[in-house]
Order: C-alpha cells, then structure tokens, then sequence
C-alpha cells in the first residue's frame, strides 16, 4: 500500500495500462500536453513517459474523440478517451450512444467496443452549468455503457484498470475535486470488479445509497447522526452499470429506510431509479418513505453562494434521516 | 495487389460485381413490394454500383470498409455472401447478423466490414478511428470510408477530416454524390456543388470522378488508396452519381425530374460497362447475358436462403449486448 | 369539432401558428419537401402553403438545426424545428441541453430562448436501434427544458400551439405510429395547457401511470382487466416537464396501487422518477410495491419478433395489475 | 454608418477601446491572484485587443455579437458597462448577469451581445441563428461570430458555415487565431496553417489578417461587414494574433516558446498604435497617457463597484430559470 492522491491513483491505472498491453492508448484534449502542470493530474507525465503515439493530444473535437475510440476498437485496441467534462459528453454523445452501445448488438454480437471514456465531474470550481453538468444518468439510461463512479484512490485505481481491461465500452467518471485527496492504494495490477457496490459504513436504521463525490457528504453526515445515535449504512455504488441491486436491497431490507443521495439534480436523476428499485423489490421492508437528497432542478450557477447552495449539504441528509426515524406509518 | 491496371480480367469482375449488386437489390425492389418479405426501410444504391465496384475493386481484402445506410453495394462488392446478407435483411436468424440488424447496420467482419451507421455522417469518424488503428499498429491496411453528399453537411464529417489530415491517417473519403439527401437535392442542401472543394482545406488530395464510369472510378481509387498506404494521409474522391430510385422504397420519389432521371438512365453504369466491354471484345454479349443469368440465380438462390432461415426467437433479443 | 389523424391534428397546429404569428418559422431536414406525399404528416403541405421563407428544409445538420433553433429564437422568433428521430437528437444535444437549456438562466434572466423542438418517437417501424430509442428520460434531466409527449390528436394540436407559443424551449416528442390515427378535434386556437396530466379512464383499484404511444397499451389493458373486475385507472401524463405531480399522487392516494408503463428502457427511463415520486410523497397510501412496466435494457433490434418483443405488451400490464391486487403486505 | 475612412477620431477611439481591454484585463490579473476576488477560471484576451476592437469599429451599434469563453475584449469594444462586466466577473449581484455567469457566459443584451457561450466551437451555429432572424425579419444587421483556431475543428463550425452560406446570412464568422487551444498549438490541433483555406469549401469570401495590427482588422472587417449586410452571405475574417498569456491566468504557459511570446511581445497591439499615432501625431504622448490613467481610474471604479456589491442570495437560485 502506498498514499497517493485520488489523481495519482488514476494516473497509476493509467501507467500500468499502457504498460502491460500495447493496445492501450490514450487520446483527448491537452491529456498530453496540459495547461495543468500537476503531478494529481490523471495524465500528468505519460505523455513522457510513453511518448505521442501513445498519449495522443487531438483537436476539440469531442465527436471524432468518441469516434476515433469506437472505431479504433472495433480494431481491437483498448482506446482510453478523454472527454473534459461531463457538459462535452453532449459532444460525444451520437458516437458512443448510437455506435459504441448498440454496434455490438445490431452486429448480432460480431464486433466488439472495448473503449473506456473519462470525463470529469463535479460542481464547485466556479465554471457554472456548461462545465458542471453531471449526466450520468444519461449514461444508465443508454443500454450498452458501463458506468463506473469511484470515491476514493483505491476505488478509482481499480475500477479504472478493470474498465480498461473489460470487453465492454465503458464511461469512467472522476469526481475532479477529488483529485487532490489523498488514500491508501495497492501496488500493482490489483483490479476492483466492475458492478460490487461497497459498505463504507455499516449502520443499522437507515441506508444511504450514494457514488463519487457525495460519499463524503454522506460520510460526514453519517458521523453527525452518530452523535444523535441514528446510525446511518452508507454505500457506496462505486459502478452504476452494471449495479449492485443485492447490495442496496440486502440493506434496506435490513435497516427498512432509504435515502439516495447525489450531486446531480433530482429530476429523473440516477436516484430515481435507486428509489424505484426499493419501491419496487423492498417495498414490505420500508418503514418510511424512500427520500431523495440531491441538487435543485437548476443548471449550475457561478455565483459562490448560489454554486454552495446547489450543492446537496451534509445537513439535508442529517435532516432527511432524522424525518425517517420520525416517521410513524 | 491490385493489378492498376486495367486488364480484361479485371474489367470483367468490375462488370460481374455491379451486376450482383444491381440483381440483388432490383430482387429487394420486388421483395419490398411483397409486404413482409424484407424488414424497414429498403435504401437501394441502383445507379450507384461503379463507385462500390470500382472503389472496393482497388482496395485489398485486408483493407477495411466503414458504410453507410446505403450499404448492400459496398457489402457486396467487398465480397459478403449474397445470401446471409439476404436472410439478414429479412429478419432472419440466419442472416449474418441474427435478423438483429436488418438492411441498415449490417456488420460483415470476415470481408473486413467492420461497421455500418445509418447516423448520416457517422461513418468517418469511425473510420478514421479504424484507420488510426491500422497506423497504430503499422499493417499495410487502409480505411476506406463511404458518405453521401448529404452527410458532408455533418459536423462530425468534418471532424473526421481534420483528425485523419493531422495525425496522416490512412484513410479514403468516399463521398458518393448521388444529388440527394432525401428529397434534397445538392443545391438545396449544401452551399458547394462540389464536396471535393474542402479537400484543399484540410491540405488532402481531393479529386471528383464520374461515378457512373466503374473503371473511371477505379483507376482514381488505385491512385488514392496508393497515397492513403503510403503513409501520406487521407485522401478524399468525390463520385458524381445519381439515386436512379427513390431515397428508399417507400419513397416514389414525386419531387424527382423524370427528364434528368431519363439522362441519368442513359448513363446506366452497368450498361455503360457492358457496352463498352462488349465494344472491345473484352465480354461477348452471350458472355454477358450468362453473367446476368448465373446472378439472377444465385439472386434466387439467396433468397430461398432467406425463405427457409426461421426468424430468431423473440428472447434472443436480450443476447448479444455485453461481453461476459 | 372535426374528426383528424394525430398526425393532421399536428399539422393544424404547425397551420394555425404559422398563420396567426409572423415569428413563427419552421426548419428540418426535408419538412418542406418530404420523401413522404402523405398528408398525415404534420408538415405536409406547408411548404406549398408558406412559402420556403417559412418553412425550411435544411442541410442534413442537426447541430445547426438546433443552433438555428437557439440563435433565432434568441432574437425574438418561433422557431419550430425538427430532429427527425430521437437518437439523432444525441447530434442537438449541446445546443438543446447547453445552450438552449441554460443560457437564460445563466444570462440571470436577460434573455429567453421561445423554441419548439419536434421528434419523432416509436418503436415498431423495423428501423432499428438507430432510429428507435425513446430519450424523453435524457430531456426531462435536463433542467431548462419543457417536455411534451402526446398521445391523441386533440391532445396533439392543443400542446403543440402551447408549446410553440411557451416562452421556454420545449420539446415536443411525436409517436410517429399514431400519424395515421384518428380522433375528434376542436377548431381554432384552443390550446391545451403544458403541465396538466389527464384522467383518460378512472377507476378505483390501481393506477397506472404513462404517456405517448403506450396510453393504448394501457386502455387495452385496463378493458381487459375490466372484465375481471379490476378497475384500473389510466393516467396520460402528455406533459412531462412539467410534471403534473398532483394528478398522480391523487390518483395513487386514492387508489394505493400504482404501475408505471412506458415505451423507453427501464433502467433510469422516466417511469424511475413516477416511482420515485410515489415512494417519496404517497408512501403511507401505497398497499402493494409499485410496479414499472418498459422496454428491456438493450437496444431496438430490427427483426420483428424481437422487435415486437421489445415493445411492453398489454398482457404484461394485465399481469402485474393482477399481482398487486394479489399481493398481501 | 461607420466611416470605413480611417479618421483620425476613429483611429483615437480605437485606441482607447484598446486600453479599457487591456487595462480591465489586467486588473483581472491581479485579481485572479487575489483569492476569491473573481470567480472561475480567467480567460484574457491580452495580446488579442485589436481583433475584438477593429471588428466590432466596423460593425453597428444594431449589429448583434456572439461570443466564446474568451469574452472581455469583445464585449467591451461592443460597449458593456465595465461596472456591471467586473461585478458580474466577482459573482456579485450588481453583476450583468446576477452573479449566474461569471466570466464565461456574459450576456449583455442592451448592447446586442445576445449570447456567449464557453463551450468551443459553439457560437458560430449560434450567430448564424440570430443572423437568420435578422434576414427573416428583413433587418439591415449582420451577427459577428467570434470563435478560436481551436474551435475550428468543432464540428458544429462546419454546419454553421454550410447553412450560413447556403442562406445567404449575414454573418461574419471572425476566427481569432491566437496559435493556441488550450496547450495545444495550431499545428498540433489543425491540419492547415491557415483556418481561412477553409472558406473556399462554403464559396464564401475569406481572408487572413494581422490581427495586432487594430487598423487592418478594421479595414477588412468594413469591407467583410459590407458584403454580408449586402444579402450576398457570410464571409471569413482570420486575424493572426497571438495569446500573450496562459490560456486562462490558473495556467502558467510552461509549454509555451519564451522567444516567440517576446517576439509577439514586441507586436503588442496596443503599443503599436500607439506609436503608430504618436508618430502621426494623432495623440500625443501625453494625450495617450491621459487616457491611459482614465481608463485605470475607470476600471478602478469597476472594481469598487464590484466590491460593494453584494453576493445574491443562495436562494435566488432558484430564480431566472423559468419564463412563467
Ligand atoms: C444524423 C441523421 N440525420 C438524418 C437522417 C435521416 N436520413 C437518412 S438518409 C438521409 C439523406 C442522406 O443523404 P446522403 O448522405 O447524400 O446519402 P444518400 O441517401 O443520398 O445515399 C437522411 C437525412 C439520418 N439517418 N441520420
Ligand atoms: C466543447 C468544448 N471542448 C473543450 C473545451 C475546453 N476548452 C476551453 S478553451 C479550449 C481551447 C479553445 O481554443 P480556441 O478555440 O483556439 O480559443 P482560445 O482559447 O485560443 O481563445 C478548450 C479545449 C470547451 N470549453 N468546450
Ligand atoms: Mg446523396
Ligand atoms: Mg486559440
């Protein structure tokens, strides 16, 4: 085990990726080359390290990014694709939703897309909504794309190295103001499975069910309710295709109350389709309503106190939880 | 390689693979009428077939293709069996790709046809992704990639050009300017009558070629394909053609000029060959009518194919999605 | 009161606002002169009727389409403007979703983007997944954007004058299989306001809950369920964004059953939120899990028995309206 | 209608749009060091000056403009409020915007800035919408379009120029190339050298120009300006300029040449019409530091302005979203 940040962990999958199969490249824009001379940066010093046939910088053109990994594929290499931020994804979206997702499948399962796109999440780095826009739930909704949103330098070092390596095109998304965290990570090719959720704290009256950047805003709320002694199970998604439904269901039917929690806004979030799950295959173990704690039905302000205010807080799942215990059926 | 050129022997395979393409797809033009038979939209390249025949006829069997929704011609003239691609149009289980594709997105690996979009623009980015591929990993091979007149208004055409132009990827734009998208014609729906004019903006060689003229179309595609493998970057042909039906069969193309169709028909492509064949003694018109005569049966013989391929079971739908 | 296909219904309005607003204008990819000479087409005939001022054809380009859309609205025009299927709307997506979408917010209300989206939806025209696949769910993440789906000819003409005259952007999804239906319509400018769902068969057992091409789905269900004493009641939503929440959570309070029915996949698809919904705020009503009803998580394939596969069937509806008035809690 | 003569009033209005660009950018610079004084990234158009002022001279105050990530330049030479520009740049409610777009998404209607949107390659479709509502409204107004070198390889770039030209619009798409995107250099992001080889592909007039040379980019723009407000369609305008800075002032430019950047440093804009008028005798040294010191006091007073307004409140939010 080593302590690196969140960033370094990624930049690790990254080197060994590149290392271990030829057929690994990475291509996007200023992944080589970067404004950003920071070592947590995921591909800060590969462009070095493995030189430009490798590390590709491109022009802007998020469309012929995307293609140029489902095409590239369908070749038999491993694309690693960049995409800025989550907002771009737009940009992309023709290539990997139309081609990468459902190519294989038109083909009768005669070709095969093992492309990984990552692109950066995350509000509160003051750019507002055409920076800070997190689709993921775009994503889930598009058969065909795995979906992966790891929290810590371990999580991201594994499931990136597993999405690399995995058949299947995948969209890897890094919570950017996680870059800078530090974390205890594994040496070596130590690969997490897609699709296992993890318990990141065991509790026992309420579970929340979160991913990528609202873990700690779970973490730091569940820490509060301790105080009070509500004991809150937060679990951690880490892969949101394939999802972990045994995880969250073994949960709540053992703590009979839910709270979903994520940075993205509420409406037809990813949340909705957590709540649905429960009301749906837990539905005789809930004690109280399933609530959703997530970001306004907004884009994404400049202003510091309006970006603050989008943001879910700690204390709204305090809140949310403590509603839950209330609540008399 | 191929030989550039054009021996007889040549010439009469240019003429044998636009006869399949032309039996196969008038065989489609029936079929589509007999409701059921064929599955969707039946978008036939009737009047087109020197680009597929002369273009593919300069590419090697490694090289790699990327289609479009008018795609039997290119699938064809690279060498997919007429009849799994029959038994796919229709549905069936049997067709190369399960029934699950149908006309518009047949997928051909063992020809090296690797992908077909019916997203109109799609498929240049994606070739030029196969293209960097075959850079990457320093085969001999080469992309090459068909689009409409109406696709080059696409973004992600242009996209794809500069990428393929900066990193001198080995990859061959094929525009083929039927003179429609659509019920669009070119003047209606792009500001240049000829595509090829934006070679020179992304610093590639460009060139327009009578598409109806298959040894026209080839002699250009050996001089392309040859840059392209050189290592010299892309290159972009512009094929001047004309959509002898209506965008697909459902469509009885009422907005089209029967004058200029009746030009175009004089200029049949697989006529023209014929003749000119014939002119040099190259086929006898005997040769030819048993060339015609062999198609229409194998034609026939791919749709008993089709015919006898039950369709898939319904459940098979939720296979062939992920890789385990 | 005048007896119309849905796709005439369409058409009357597209007639109607183009004749009373001189802003108004229309724009696609061959709405002027079409492939089609059908006149259940919503646009048939215009052109010859307007003029190729007013109705352009336009270059196959969606993001310009959708720019032309933004820009011109921008400076005070109607646009209505067509994304001929669903998938393409991924090439409109950054001009919908960030621009259209969030400009006048982030402009702090200064200015305003009056545009009109239409695409065509549906499956079961044996296109395939490229030209089948139902994103309502992607729209109605998108915060900014106004979301239509109508399922008859009245319900077509009344929200699509609402929609082109709504000072927002919205966009105004078409079955494209109901074309050729046929229903009463009133004459003139009567519209049908944006946010109110609709009663379209009550009852007292269970509600379900859906929209589009699949409120046939559902009636023929619920006469099926009749003659076994089920009472199911039919909600068509026709607006999603707005929602009206309202409508359905009176019904599921009263009824304490709730199925969710929709065309699109499951995973993350707009049934997720409805289900969210009741879970949230009609919890203590609620007698029996809630129940989503959708297309399978895999793209539209061609062939037809798979193609038919794909689409949720009535007997499906009939079968899980069973289980929940079989289920004990 | 703007005098394309250059006289000398003009010639001293330039100028002074110059300095309240350069000066109001600098002052960002400073800011950006202090901490939490601005908000976001800061994009600066330093060293680009005369692009954003020798256009928009030769537009009229009627003419709309649509703008990028890199904003400031062109919105004050359109004539923003400098007040409500910083306080809208510090995320304050007195902001042009309330506090909702910060630097990256300035819209400025009372000075026909409809639009900016920081996603590259995005303005031009939209321009070329506003432009359609100026020619389907029968207006006498043009839409410039500004967008960078490195947005010229977004896809979206082609469809606009494609429909633009097609229509007949009157925009002028002005590309400002500053030889970077991001860290990427031109040659390393665009096949060609010079964006403006592309305008020949939508048969519309285009032509390069010294893009720190303020008075050449206005003698072009007039003539550009006057084709498109004729009815005859866009044109292209690329002004060669340079970025004297890091692509936003949170990058420190380690990638880039420190002898190319003095080479361009000694083409500053700003200084070379300085001097240029200087010697002609249009203003003097001395009128030239006067209007200096009143821009600095101007850009002050912005700041205060910007200073003493307050944060909106979190809840307002929630506001501006809707049009009931
Ligand atoms: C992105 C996209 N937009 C629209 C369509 C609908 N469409 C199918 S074919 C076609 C016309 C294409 O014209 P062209 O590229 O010239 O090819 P052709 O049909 O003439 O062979 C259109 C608009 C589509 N399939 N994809
Ligand atoms: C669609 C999109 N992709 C990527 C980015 C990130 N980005 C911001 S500015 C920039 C470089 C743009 O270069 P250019 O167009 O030349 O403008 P300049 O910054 O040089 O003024 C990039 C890649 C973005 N904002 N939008
Ligand atoms: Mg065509
Ligand atoms: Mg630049």
């Amino acid at each position: 085990m080593t302590k690196v940040s969140y960033g370094q962990a990624l930049q690790q999958a990254l080197d060994l990726a590149l290392n271990m199969d030829e057929r690994v490249f990475l291509a996007g824009e200023g992944i080589g080359t970067s404004i950003h001379l920071d070592p947590n940066l995921p591909t800060y010093g590969l462009l070095n390290k493995y030189g430009s046939r490798r590390v590709k910088d491109t022009p802007v053109s998020e469309a012929a990014i995307a293609g140029l990994a489902v095409g590239a594929s369908a070749m038999g290499l491993k694309p690693v694709v960049e995409v800025m931020f989550f907002p771009f994804m737009t940009l992309a979206g023709d290539m990997l939703v139309n081609h990468a997702a459902k190519l294989r499948y038109l083909s009768g399962g005669r070709n095969a897309f093992p492309l990984t796109v990552r692109v950066k999440a995350g509000v509160n780095f003051g750019a507002g909504a055409q920076h800070s826009h997190n689709l993921e739930a775009w994503i889930a909704h598009s058969p065909g794309l795995k979906l992966v949103f790891p929290s810590s330098p371990a999580d991201g070092k594994g499931l990136l190295l597993s999405a690399i390596f995995d058949p299947n095109p995948v969209v890897f998304v890094e919570e950017m103001l996680l870059y800078w965290m530090q974390g205890e990570i594994p040496e070596g090719d130590i690969r997490i499975p897609l699709g296992k959720a993890r318990v990141l704290r065991p509790g026992s009256d309420c579970t929340l069910v979160t991913y990528g950047g609202a873990v700690y805003t779970a973490l730091q709320a569940a820490g509060t309710l301790a105080e009070t002694e509500i004991s809150l199970e937060v679990i951690d998604l880490r892969t949101l295709v394939p999802l972990d439904k045994a995880c969250i269901l073994d949960s709540v039917r053992k703590t009979g109350r839910l709270i979903v929690l994520h940075d993205a806004t509420r409406f037809c979030g990813f949340g909705a389709e957590i709540a649905a799950i429960a009301a749906e295959e837990a539905f005789d173990s809930l004690k109280a309503p399933v609530m959703r704690i997530a970001a306004p039905d907004i884009p994404v302000p400049v202003s510091p106190p309006q970006e603050a205010f989008y943001k879910p807080a700690p204390e709204k799942v305090v809140t949310a939880a403590r509603a839950l215990m209330a609540y008399a059926q | 390689m191929p030989d550039d050129g054009l021996n007889p022997e040549l010439r009469r395979e240019l003429y044998t693979k636009m006869v399949l393409i032309r039996k196969f797809e008038e065989k489609l033009i029936d079929l589509a009428r007999e409701q059921a038979r064929v599955i969707g939209m039946q978008i036939l390249s009737v009047g087109q077939e020197a680009v597929a025949a002369g273009v593919v006829k300069a590419l090697e069997p490694d090289d790699v293709i990327v289609s479009n929704h008018r795609s039997h011609g290119h699938l064809l003239a690279k060498g997919a069996d007429p009849k799994q691609l029959m038994a796919e149009i229709m549905g069936k289980a049997g067709g190369v790709n399960k029934g699950k594709a149908g006309t518009l997105h047949l997928c051909v690996p063992e020809i090296n046809a690797i992908m077909t979009s019916t997203v109109v623009g799609a498929s240049p980015p994606l070739g030029v992704g196969a293209a960097f591929a075959q850079q990457y990993r320093r085969l001999p091979h080469i992309t090459a990639v068909f689009f409409g007149d109406g696709a080059a208004a696409e973004g992600s055409v242009h996209e794809a050009m500069n990428l393929a132009a900066l990193w001198k990827l080995p990859v061959l734009f094929v525009c083929e300017n039927n003179a429609w998208a659509g019920a669009q014609c070119l003047k209606d729906h792009s500001c240049v009558e000829q595509i090829v004019k934006r070679a020179a903006g992304y610093d590639m060689p460009g060139e327009a070629v009578d598409g109806n003229d298959a040894e026209a179309v080839y002699r250009l595609s050996v001089k392309m394909v040859g840059h392209c493998r050189s290592g010299k970057g892309p290159a972009l042909i512009e094929a001047v053609t004309y959509r002898m039906r209506g965008h697909g069969e459902h469509d009885h193309g009422h907005y089209m000029d029967k004058t200029v169709l009746a030009q175009w028909t004089e200029r049949c492509p697989v006529r023209r060959l014929r003749e000119r064949l014939a002119g040099e003694g190259i086929l006898t018109a005997a040769r030819c009518d048993s060339i015609d005569a062999e198609t229409v049966a194998l034609v026939e013989s791919a749709v008993a194919f089709g015919d006898a391929s039950p369709f898939p079971e319904p459940e098979a739908a939720l296979e062939d999605l992920w890789i385990q």
